[in-house]
């Protein structure tokens, strides 16, 4: 499931709503971005946003065992402390929900079309990222 | 075709959204790219350094060497930076 | 901080408790385990069940830079759907809060002294559990 | 000497805990094993197979070579299966 919203989300009730009455999901994992000691001001391209987390979380599902998965990203206006981003993940074993928050963490970070400006300042985006997307790529052959 | 342009290139070129009538011998991003930049100085300062720009051809990644042909829509952003 | 309790716990006020009034949190993780289709009672060795998980937080602390972080463990009767283990990290970055989750959920699965039994069955541990854990022994040399 | 054991450990051997005064030639937690398992039928099943047994000297993993000099409490249990 994919959402991009204004408004805060609640951790707790989404995970709730993702495993209630349900026996097969033994492992849950969330992420959650939040603003650190800026103000934040999210952008995005909304006709390809929803399409481009909907990928990435069809590929989630493809790689890893999933039961279930939820992506909920914020834009508009965010003050320190903010909740930005989160990712759930659960699945009947750890191991598919820890790769695959973090496959999807990597992916949105890299492929997602937000973009973050603080003040008149754009973010820039980060070597790094592209270096944690990249560990994911499937070996040729 | 529409071009969508976003952050800093949406504020080089000056607009979010225009409609273009392209000539016929623009078949890639790339050479749309340097068609836009004979447009003024704004689209020259946007796609100044092509190692900062992306492009989606009707919502999806696209390289620079990517057919347009059929496309509805192309957009320009830099580098993405959310999460 | 570390709890060992009987009651089961929310994800979203534990979370809420360690990051809120804090502008030096970018990136928390969960890891929650729930009872799949079993009732489970869970054994434990209490003077030494503290010690170890602080021992294992401990070591969490000393190997990513970690602004905080959380284990709690409920033991007794537990049913299908239920929470058993949070693990909850919070870093500046999204890398060590997800390493340090990870971490956490493999010592404790092969280290913190509990016992599962399943009616009369008491369960095995698992072999995969011990491979995960492994992955983080520090090299020698 | 305070000797605790669980799970499946408890069951066989009877008992949760117990107090032992050990002879003086039992210094490692393999020779209270072997010590043990001389006390009866119940403590000679439930450590059949040592690749299945572990233990805590103190509240701290040990392995079967370590010395048990001026230990408290030893514990003896299956490999954990929290989480």
């Amino acid at each position: 499931m994919i959402r991009v919203q204004t408004q805060d989300f609640d951790i707790g009730a989404e995970i709730a709503a993702l495993t209630s009455g349900r026996t097969d999901i033994g492992a849950v994992v969330t992420f959650t971005g939040l603003v650190r000691d800026v103000t934040l001001e999210l952008e995005h391209y909304p006709a390809m946003t929803e399409r481009e987390l909907e990928r990435i979380e069809a590929e989630a599902h493809e790689r890893w065992m999933l039961q279930a998965s939820l992506v909920i990203h914020r834009v508009g206006k965010l003050s320190p402390g903010d909740n930005i981003v989160l990712v759930v993940t659960a699945s009947a074993h750890r191991g598919d929900a820890f790769q695959a928050a973090e496959f999807l963490m990597d992916y949105l970070k890299t492929r997602a079309p937000f973009w973050k400006r603080e003040g008149e300042k754009w973010v820039e985006a980060r070597e790094s990222d592209d270096e944690a997307a990249k560990r994911w790529s499937k070996k040729s052959g | 075709m529409r071009i969508l342009y976003f952050s800093w290139v949406r504020q080089k070129v000056g607009t979010a959204e225009e409609a273009v009538a392209l000539p016929a011998d623009i078949a890639t991003v790339a050479t749309l790219i340097d068609w836009l930049k004979s447009r003024g100085p704004g689209y020259e300062a946007a796609f100044e350094n092509l190692k900062l720009i992306r492009a989606a051809i009707d919502q999806t990644h696209a390289e620079l060497d990517a057919s347009i042909a059929g496309a509805d829509e192309i957009a320009f952003f830099p580098p993405v930076t959310g999460g």
